[in-house]
């Protein structure tokens, strides 16, 4: 098992992908000569050349729609979009084609793409390049959505969605590309639906996606450390469809639940949790779940507000602690 | 006008011609009942008065070999591509025997078994596609196309813009068709348009354009020959425009008050279905007598085959609702073939 | 007190505010010559001219921006989006702009746009023309998002909308436009957030917005005749901000709540309504909150399937009485 | 080359304007080592290279009447039309001083009290807000125009296209400069671009264009001047393309490495802030001492002024954070006032 990092994770998926299967092919603005924003196709346009490594124009909708008609004939493209940001060019695309052509003809055609793009507050980045998207996709009939909080799901989860044959959106985030983990040797193929427990706990389960799920761990140590709390952690790789039953498993098992994202709260990852839990599992529940969220504000460029807008492990401890009366 | 060295279709290309053109006009004008009789539901999208448009350039095409894209107004490409009538009109008629189980509707005819790819009900949504798609051919080294239809109106989308740039820089093998009926939905054409003629905006991306009369399918089929060698020849994207009008309101909700009489007179006296029938009487090939029993066997045929087919098709099952949203049991979502 | 129509009432509001301020403007496909695909501008392009009622090309991106950039001067534009399906296509100019800007630009600037659009099922339009968006929009921090049930709501939202400074969602529906309703004869200003108790019960709560409002109105009807069970209905006109204190209230009189949602449940106004419940009142809950929504699905062109796709007042009412143990 | 009758600039202003490029310059350069120490965050996209662009444009221009809107790459266009310099370096800190309260950021600054109307992150954004701009200028009757700024790749973008139709069709005061540096980060123009000469494509939309050398800002004033004449006297939208290039990378982290050492030689060759000096010394307007002592004075005033102040200013509150998302106390969102 080699560490590797988050970036190289991506690009090895792509890779191997591309090794086996002559119509995989990625696409994106500035992936070829320049390897990529955060490099996760550096290197491949030397190795596949640009009619399978393409360097696009800054169209967004209209090279969506190119990879999706690509797909129609079995072509497999990898679509990176720069920053979640610029995505919303494209949903229309993505929602108004890829999600509903296998539906509406009957299943006589389907899109497999797989649209990467990161998201979330990276450096100072400001209100423009910020934001996040996956809770608009998880809303759509017809799409998988997924994030990796590690480079073994950010390999496995690549290599997956691009054999899978619905068109998956892939959530990854600006500060994760130089994060480093073990990624399995040989070639691995992480599941689309699901939950991970990455830490065990009796007393709350922490529900984290993508980079909270690091945030839940810090706070999970502290918890422990200092109050003799024990925290679940359950990384919530797949968001849609999300994992009904190890949310219920889970809640079950610590009867307390406390969601944790960088988003906003409305109408998000935190809310469908929460509502899962009471559709689930209300009565196993010693406390009402709570959320930690983003502040509802566009994000801010100061580091210091910045910083304030989104969440932090202090706050998941403090909230875990209100829940036990201790604060 | 005579005929001749028009095209280089045959006496007998010709007279299938017409009896594929009338079919189609019967064809939406019985679609049209069936919406009166509510039958057909949604938004329905007739195309009477354009009929040379698909027909020429598709009987210039390989149906079944090149690619077909269009819009929501997509019943007669769908037929002209070789998709059954009774399938489309079932469609319609919301049937499981409909091309898409009754799922699609009106604007969402596929028959990918044709390669007929599908209408799509947002406007601008197939430039892109397309593009897609003859980059799909590209990559799989065949010599197909893809022939993508639009609107004049489409046209002023921003994926207009941004698939003729893409189509041009990477070379694929798509002809953009452009079936330009002078208006979008109520909106006359130079209302919503800086530049009438379509072709010319073709200019800004380097790709060929020209514009042809839409209404005489021997006209649409000598350009569309050129264009589709262009190319099926490597040459890269080509840009079509077929000047036409439809006969009929935009969809059904339309009382078509925005047009002249004037107007409407004029494009009628240009119908693509009696120019073409009365070509053919002049140059003796059929008479008047062979029209009217061509189309007393189409109107019987609409009637007795396809209205029935439909008719009598059952419904889709209740458990239709949730299938072909993702797909079945794909072993990839759970980690890979065990 | 006058009966009219659904859209007789925006009509009428669009020619209100017009005539006040000449900074007043519409915009949108077929608005102008034609008065609009559901009339809600008709006869306005004769009154106001072809600068104030403007058809626009098939540009959605391109005209919502063009009215986001007026704003700036202190136009106020009124954006009809013909189907909410083709608003994908201007989400970019509305979250990365509208949202935005004033946040941004450190109050400099901001983007008071109203965009009305309709969305949801109506007869047989398909999966490309039978999406809603309201959970979209609802989840982006900047937007107000407001949803008339009714004719009353309907005028009064938009004179609001046009007033206030933020940039304001509309959702509507084609369905309800041929609605009967009485509006006030004088002028009137619906707010923007809130929420309205349309029937008074003690049993069990049912939320509704938009066209579910009537869903849940039928069912309480139904509820009260055949099984003694009084619901009270609330009407959440508002959904961004939603109301908190509004929920509460309700579910803390009658203890329980069922949500009724036209759309598919992920991520949607059932989720965020739960969550807030949860939040507010879980204590106060005597069972499980419960959400009517739409199936997971694309919406289907036939008829029965389509029906099938959405909820209707017998779902909520099978809901209520599975929630007392009669079913 | 002589500069006789170059440009009706006078001697005055053309000394002004050497300063001012030059300042731009400093500017920027100064910028870069703050963001090397960690003072600036974010994206930072510098001008050097390209600052006879705003500077010949925005002379011809009435600053703080007429109306400028551009991208991410817009400290200097900010500058131009006469938001305060040290305002501009504390928002880049991040400071309560800035433009926009350290909301924003070099990507955002914004300047309206200017009418500078912001910085855009999204390329293509700016596009339709200038339509828009100038929707509202003809709707009030004034005589100011709309100047928007965008780059070369930025055109790929449907908003591109959607715009210059719209702007077209209702005659709006929009005058379009695109600043064509080549690249688009750091794909070349010709790889992602059918027609590269950026007014060509503006054919399509039957809009006045025209592309000059963007180096001499006396050339592009007088672009500017015709540009922005034909603008203001109600003929409606102007694109012009300035060619000019940037000499540092796209933005901090691109290393400019798809760039040849030959094309970058060429471009320095061709230093707007050196031509210009150069000319003046040359017509003996100023000497080689003049233009050093300008120098040393705008570095200091760099450094002792703006610097300083944007080092000293305080940081927003946190109070901040949730101001301006929602307008304060409007009265409509309750009923109205009561
Ligand atoms: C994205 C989008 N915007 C608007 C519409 C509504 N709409 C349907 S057809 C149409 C007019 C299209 O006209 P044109 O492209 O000329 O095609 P025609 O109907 O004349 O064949 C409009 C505005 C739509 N379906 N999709
Ligand atoms: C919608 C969108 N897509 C992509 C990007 C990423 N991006 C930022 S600048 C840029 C290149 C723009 O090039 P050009 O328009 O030529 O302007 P220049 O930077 O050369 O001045 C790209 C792709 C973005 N900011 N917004
Ligand atoms: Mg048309
Ligand atoms: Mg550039």
């Amino acid at each position: 098992m080699a560490e590797m990092m988050y970036w190289e994770a991506i690009r090895r998926a792509h890779d191997e992908e591309m090794a086996r299967d002559p119509l995989v092919i990625c696409m994106g603005e500035d992936i070829g000569v320049a390897g990529g924003t955060y490099k996760a196709t550096k290197g491949l346009y030397e190795k596949y050349g640009p009619e399978r490594v393409i360097d696009t124009p800054i169209s967004e909708n209209g090279y969506t729609g190119l990879g999706i008609g690509a797909s129609f004939l079995g072509v497999r493209p990898i679509i990176e979009i720069m920053s979640v940001n610029f995505a919303w060019l494209a949903t229309d695309q993505i929602v108004n084609t890829a999600a509903k052509v296998r539906y509406m003809s009957g299943g006589q055609l389907e899109a497999p793409i797989v649209v990467r793009s990161p998201g979330g507050t990276a450096h100072q980045l400001g209100a423009q390049h910020s934001a996040r998207m996956e809770k608009v996709f998880m809303g759509i009939a017809g799409l998988r959505v997924v994030t990796p909080s590690n480079p073994r799901q950010a390999y496995g989860l690549l290599k997956s969605a691009v054999r899978c044959n619905d068109p998956v959106f892939i959530n990854e985030h600006e500060l994760m590309y130089n994060m480093k983990g073990e990624v399995p040797d040989e070639e691995y193929f992480h599941p689309l639906e699901g939950s991970e427990v990455v830490r065990s706990g009796r007393d709350v389960t922490l529900f984290g996606y993508n980079i909270s799920v690091h945030w839940a761990l810090a706070a999970a140590d502290r918890l422990a450390r200092e109050h003799g709390i024990e925290a679940e952690v359950v990384d919530l790789y797949a968001l849609k469809p999300l994992d009904r039953d190890g949310i219920r498993d889970s809640v079950s098992r610590t009867h307390r639940a406390v969601i944790v994202e960088e988003a906003e709260p409305a109408v998000g990852v935190g809310s469908e949790v929460m509502a899962i839990i009471n559709e689930e599992c209300f009565y196993e529940l010693d406390a009402p779940p709570v959320r930690v969220s983003a502040r509802d504000v566009p994000i801010p460029y100061n580091h210091r507000l910045e910083k304030a807008a989104i969440p932090n492990p202090d706050e998941v401890v403090d909230a875990v602690l209100r829940m036990f009366g201790k604060k | 006008m005579t005929s001749e060295n028009k095209s280089q279709l045959s006496l007998d290309a010709k007279k299938r011609l017409l009896r594929e053109m009338l079919f189609a006009r019967r064809f939406e004008e019985r679609c049209y009942e069936a919406y009166v009789e509510r039958k057909i539901g949604g938004f329905l999208h007739l195309y009477p008065g354009e009929e040379a448009c698909a027909h020429g350039v598709l009987e210039a095409a390989r149906v079944g070999h090149d690619y077909v894209i269009t819009s929501y107004r997509d019943h007669v490409h769908a037929l002209k591509s070789g998709v059954d009538a009774k399938a489309v009109m079932a469609e319609l008629f919301g049937k499981v025997t409909g091309t898409c189980k009754g799922l699609g509707g009106s604007m969402h005819i596929f028959g990918v078994a044709n390669r007929f790819m599908g209408g799509y009900a947002l406007v601008g949504g197939p430039f892109p596609l397309a593009a897609g798609i003859a980059k799909g051919i590209q990559m799989q080294g065949g010599d197909e196309i893809c022939i993508c239809f639009l609107g004049d109106a489409a046209n002023n989308q921003g994926t207009f813009h941004e698939s003729l740039n893409m189509a041009k820089i990477w070379n694929l093998p798509v002809l953009y068709v452009c079936e330009n009926n002078l208006y979008g939905i109520g909106t006359r054409i130079d209302r919503s348009t800086a530049v009438i003629d379509q072709y010319k905006r073709v200019s800004g991306y380097n790709i060929p354009a020209r514009q042809v009369d839409g209404q005489d399918v021997e006209v649409v089929y000598e350009a569309a020959r050129e264009a589709i060698d262009h190319v099926r020849n490597g040459n890269g994207p080509y840009f079509l425009e077929l000047m036409t009008y439809r006969y009929r309101g935009h969809s059904m909700s339309d009382s078509n008050a925005y047009r002249t009489k004037e107007e409407e007179r004029m494009w009628s006296k240009r119908d693509p279905v009696i120019m073409l029938r009365d070509r053919l009487i002049e140059e003796g090939a059929i008479t008047d007598d062979d029209y009217k029993a061509m189309d007393t066997g189409i109107l019987d045929e609409i009637e007795n085959e396809i209205i029935r087919f439909a008719e009598e098709s059952p419904e889709p099952p209740l458990e239709l609702l949730d299938k072909y949203v993702l797909a079945e049991n794909d072993p990839w979502v759970h980690g890979g073939p065990k």
